[in-house]
């Protein structure tokens, strides 16, 4: 047999890191020009042939996962050209073992503790004390009382649509907390609230909700449960109901909390076109423009969260709310921090000293993927 | 013969739902009700296809070393049908649901941190010293608008102050954002509109180049 | 029982699929695919559970006779329409949801025109709460209604020819100023998320026990 | 002179649901009958998107996942072709696979008309591979091995038996993800193959999720980004071969003008109302 062993073609073995095993990552070099295909041999110890085990694709570089974990193996690789082949090999054994942690994954598990930490941490500080937690004003929650009260004046109802998702939802549930506080105020003035409904479980819940308020606020018979009720689970024919109740009741004030789908502008624009002061939150980004542009006040997104841990100071929701702030503390400090070391960095390099860029670079790849 | 039947149920059902345009009404319901009674039966068709038969039957049936992990799955979903027992057992069904926001809550924690805090933060980490003041000053206010966006959403604290500026500054780059969704979600339903006037003017009454 | 086992069935399932992210070693590392699975798989028994409470509600409906019956009827005409086309077509052919088969014939006909006629309708509602409801009352909504005109505008042919730099200024939009206050939105979003993955891993939130 | 004033006001602020409904119709349906051909401006995101695909050389193989269904055809399928012809005509090998089952069929019948126009061959030039359910786990284990879910492709025929497959097991011999999406699949290309296997992603989208996915575009997650029939009809003109997109801008441009005019004429009225309303 007859082969070239040329210099510059060689071959490199390595276990494949950060895997389950049962494979080893080969690399070969400097390919020689004109090469058709490679081939790869592998001999396991103890024995005397090389067995194949493939061919390697033109990039130069595969997974070879048909070897045993703990068995030492030696590869060897022909680059066939069209007149002649060449020959690398490796010197040392190599075997596949699976590791306990991929450390590519260091920087999520270290956000993962960090963040998880400190959102336990406040959840314990505030059920010791949940008054402590301050929440900046939220205009939306402040309306609720004028809207309710300009409601009650003009001898009109209060209108609370619940949105289109289950009671699993975020939306729903913080929703829930919002009727709570409208409950209690429009049993205060003396008003009546119609609470349509799309899903059953919602609405068993709302009605609990509803109660509790009407007999906190002390008027535990003015509460008629049949003004919560359900309507129907399709999507355009819940909005046309509702629409019919808009008309027909012509509500003072209208709440449209939780998660909504298309139907939200249908909702909003009836909403508005009988003169309704309308108070919208949802969890659903898609929907925010069209609540923002026909409605009064608008919960966005997150600070529907805040508003319902505001209004019930359950511990478990303030605790996630401090913890969800500290986190976007810290990302302020690491874009900021990142921001002016990067510009300097880059100043630096063209001042003719790329070392900081390098440390730059490498922090922002040790972020994303966590092998700095 | 079927096809142009098919194509005048099709188009016959598309003016039943344009005509809730003009309220709710008896025509626009009776097609209401045929789509959710369709998509239900459509979607047990679905469930037994691929999830009963792909995932459960074939594996077992090739008898996979790793099908008999399946009993797993199985018992949950078995224990999901308690719903249909009397209240005294229905509470099962509990188990299964908790399996479920289980995995779901495990892959959003890992889902989220790693594909998309962690690269987004790195993102809006940028130079401003790049050779370009056009990417500069954009640079710039992609910071701005991230950060301050934050801001706005960072609860606890006070309403005065530097953190309450730039709130201010926050929620109106969030407006824009909204804006910019809002004109593109407008779009979108138009090129809905346009599709399913197409239908109506090409593939039905033939008078445009269908679709 | 009632809430202790759900609560640890959370806990442990939660935790493997973690667990399994950032362990290769057997038996983790092949546990998050398998988690995947059997998450569709119960699913799949979950959706069992939406059809039974739709056909039980139609069946009360026109038992009871009550108002708008008859839809119930129209509910089980194509609900066993499409059931019966379903099951011949998993008789006939390997895979029904193939373009050939009854069941996609159906499909074709009445779900498609239905669905995407639903969406559609919107585009009309859109124009008619951009006359009636779409109002800038205040610097909030008045930026936002200016945003979605420079970008409904500038995103079209008829921007182009209004002014040659307009869609120049609605690509800026999209790929400068709207992006940040958008991340900004995700990352919140995407904090409240994981803050919550956690109570319920730890059975904090126990809502959806109740 | 005032009571004209109030009268001419008084009608801009009610005209009713129905006149506006039809003016949307006409605008839509007119552009559509005379067949007025637009040209579209390019944008810096369809145009990555462009140049990645242009990048690729005649051995690279590209994914192509149809994650919508026929509801979003009007959108997705022009933009689909568009991206196909471009492939096809750079001899980009292209294997197409569904994550929702719907989107199969409109997937299938774009690929076979694409693929009849440029003469490709089955299991040579592309493939399909069909739909799996379980999208995120169908997707982390093709990371290891595609044939763990796919062993055979749609009509049932094992991967092995197509020359063009021979040599490709894993993302690595994958050089482009282009995903086509109404729903959330595309933010599982991002999140569960784009950050595990360092994979280069391109996404068309819907135009309600095109502002949203912005971020990722500017954070490399993906490389180009198609938004709505917009971003097909600007595809289209790139690779000038004008299709759906193109035809329907005429269309899109008029209803736009009608919307804008519409949020103009409502916010006059509402602003002269209010004027009046607090001279009195």
């Amino acid at each position: 047999m007859i082969f070239f062993l040329i210099i510059g073609f060689s071959i490199v073995a390595n276990d494949t890191p950060n895997d389950a095993g049962g494979s080893i990552l080969i690399t070969t070099y400097n390919i020689p020009e004109g090469t058709q295909k490679i081939e790869l041999y592998r001999l396991a110890k103890g024995d005397t042939i090389y067995e194949e085990a493939g061919l390697i694709p033109p990039r130069g570089e595969c997974e070879d996962v048909s070897v045993v974990d703990g068995v030492e193996y030696l590869y060897r690789v022909r680059a066939i050209t069209e007149d002649t082949f060449y020959v690398a090999e490796t010197k040392e054994f190599i075997s596949s073992s699976p590791q306990w942690f991929n450390r590519t994954r260091i920087t999520v598990l270290l956000f993962f503790i960090l963040f998880g930490g400190v959102v336990l941490v406040y959840i314990e500080l505030a059920k010791k004390n949940p008054k402590g937690l301050f929440i900046r004003k939220l205009p939306a929650l402040d309306a609720i009382d004028e809207a309710v009260g300009r409601s009650t004046e003009m001898g009109k109802p209060v209108l609370f649509v619940p949105g289109l998702e289950g009671i699993t939802d975020a939306g729903t549930l913080a929703s829930i907390t919002i009727l709570e506080k409208v409950g209690k105020r429009v049993a205060e003035y003396g008003s009546r609230v119609i609470h349509p409904n799309f899903d059953p479980i919602v609405m068993t819940t709302a009605q609990e909700t509803l109660k509790t308020a009407f007999s906190e606020a002390g008027r535990p018979d003015a509460f008629n449960k049949d003004d919560v009720f359900y309507l129907t689970y399709e999507q355009f024919g819940f909005a046309a109901g509702v629409d019919g109740i808009m008309l027909r009741e012509k509500p003072g004030a209208i709440f449209l909390q939780g998660y909504f789908y298309a139907e939200s502008l249908i909702l909003a624009e009836t909403g508005y076109s009988i003169g309704a002061i309308q108070i919208a939150g949802t969890n659903a980004t898609t929907q925010l423009p069209f609540f923002v542009a026909a409605c009064d006040y608008v919960l966005l997104g997150e600070e529907m969260f805040a508003a319902s841990a505001y209004i019930s100071r359950e511990p478990r929701l303030l605790g996630s709310i401090k913890g969800s702030d500290l986190a976007k503390l810290a990302i302020l400090c690491l874009i900021g921090a990142g921001v002016i070391f990067g510009t300097f960095a880059v100043i630096a390099n063209n001042a003719g000293n790329p070392s900081y860029l390098g440390i730059f670079n490498r922090v922002l790849d040790f972020i994303a993927r966590g092998n700095g | 013969m079927l096809e142009i039947l098919s194509v005048w149920i099709a188009g016959g059902l598309t003016l039943c739902i344009f005509s809730f345009l003009y309220g709710d009404n008896p025509v626009y319901k009776f097609a209401e009700h045929l789509y959710v009674g369709f998509s239900a039966a459509y979607w047990l068709i679905y469930v037994w296809h691929f999830t009963i038969k792909q995932m459960v039957i074939n594996p077992i049936a090739a008898r996979d070393p790793g099908a008999w992990m399946l009993i797993i799955p199985l018992f949950f979903g078995f224990l999901m049908l308690s719903r249909w027992l009397p209240e005294k057992y229905s509470w099962i069904s509990r188990w299964s649901i908790a399996f479920t926001v289980g995995i779901g809550a495990g892959l959003v924690t890992i889902g989220q941190i790693q594909g998309l805090l962690l690269p987004q933060l790195r993102a809006t980490i940028l130079p401003l010293a790049t050779g370009k003041w056009t990417t500069n000053i954009n640079n710039f206010i992609i910071i701005i608008g991230t950060t301050t966006t934050l801001t706005y959403f960072y609860f606890s604290r006070k309403d005065t102050g530097i953190m309450s500026r730039f709130s201010r500054i926050g929620i109106a780059f969030i407006m824009i954002a909204l804006g910019a969704a809002f004109g593109y979600t407008v779009m979108a339903r138009v090129s809905l509109l346009i599709g399913r006037m197409v239908f109506i003017l090409g593939n039905w009454f033939h008078i445009v180049k269908p679709l | 029982m009632k809430k202790r086992v759900p609560l640890l069935i959370t806990f442990i399932t939660g935790f493997i699929v973690i667990v399994s992210f950032f362990v290769p070693h057997r038996p983790f590392g092949a546990l998050e695919t398998e988690t995947l699975i059997w998450y569709s798989i119960i699913l799949g028994f979950t959706l069992l559970i939406g059809v039974d409470s739709l056909v039980r509600l139609h069946t009360r409906q026109i038992r009871r006779k009550k108002k708008g019956w008859w839809y119930s009827i129209v509910f089980f005409a194509g609900f066993f329409y499409c059931l019966t086309i379903g099951i011949i077509s998993l008789i006939r052919t390997p895979n029904p949801f193939q373009p050939g088969t009854v069941f996609f014939y159906g499909y074709e006909t009445i779900l498609i025109p239905l669905q995407s006629t639903m969406f559609a309708l919107l585009a009309f509602f859109v124009a008619s709460a951009s006359y009636r409801a779409f109002r800038a009352r205040n610097l909030d909504a008045t930026l936002l209604l200016i945003t979605a005109v420079i970008v409904m505008i500038g995103r079209v042919p008829a921007g182009h020819k209004l002014w040659t730099r307009l869609p120049g200024i609605a690509n800026w939009v999209f790929d400068v100023l709207q992006m940040g206050p958008m991340r900004g939105i995700m990352i919140g979003v995407a904090l409240g998320a994981v803050a919550m993955s956690l109570r319920l891993i730890l059975g904090i939130e126990r809502t959806y026990l109740s | 002179m005032n009571g004209n004033k109030k009268n001419f006001w008084d009608l801009i602020n009610s005209i009713s649901r129905e006149i506006i409904y039809t003016i949307l119709g006409i605008v839509v349906i007119i552009p559509l009958l005379i067949g007025i051909k637009e040209e579209v401006q390019i944008s810096p995101a369809v145009e990555a998107a462009y140049k990645t695909i242009e990048s690729l050389d005649s051995t690279d193989v590209v994914i192509v996942s149809i994650d919508y269904d026929p509801s979003s055809m009007p959108e997705l399928q022009p933009m689909l072709k568009a991206i196909l012809r471009h492939t096809f005509e750079n001899n980009i090998k292209v294997i197409m696979m569904a994550f929702l089952p719907l989107g199969l069929p409109v997937g299938t019948e774009g690929l076979e008309e694409v693929a009849r126009e440029y003469e490709k061959v089955y299991g040579e030039d592309y493939i399909n591979l069909g739909y799996r359910p379980g999208d995120r786990a169908v997707m982390i284990d093709m990371g290891k091995e595609i044939r763990n879910f796919f062993r055979t492709d749609v009509n049932d025929i094992p991967l092995d038996s197509y020359p063009m497959m021979r040599d490709i097991h894993n993302y690595n011999d994958i050089a482009l993800i282009i995903g086509l999406e109404h729903g959330r699949v595309g933010e599982f290309w991002i999140q569960y193959v784009g950050s595990r296997y360092n994979q280069r992603i391109v996404l068309g989208v819907t135009g309600v999720m095109a502002a949203e996915t912005y971020p990722y575009l500017q954070s490399g997650q993906i490389e180009g980004l198609i938004g709505g029939l917009k971003g097909a009809a600007e595809y289209e003109t790139l690779i000038k071969k004008p299709g759906f997109g193109l035809t329907g801008m005429a269309a899109q441009s008029w209803a736009h003008i009608a919307i804008v005019m519409f949020i103009i004429i409502g916010n006059i009225g509402y602003f002269m109302t209010r004027r009046k309303q607090g001279r009195l």
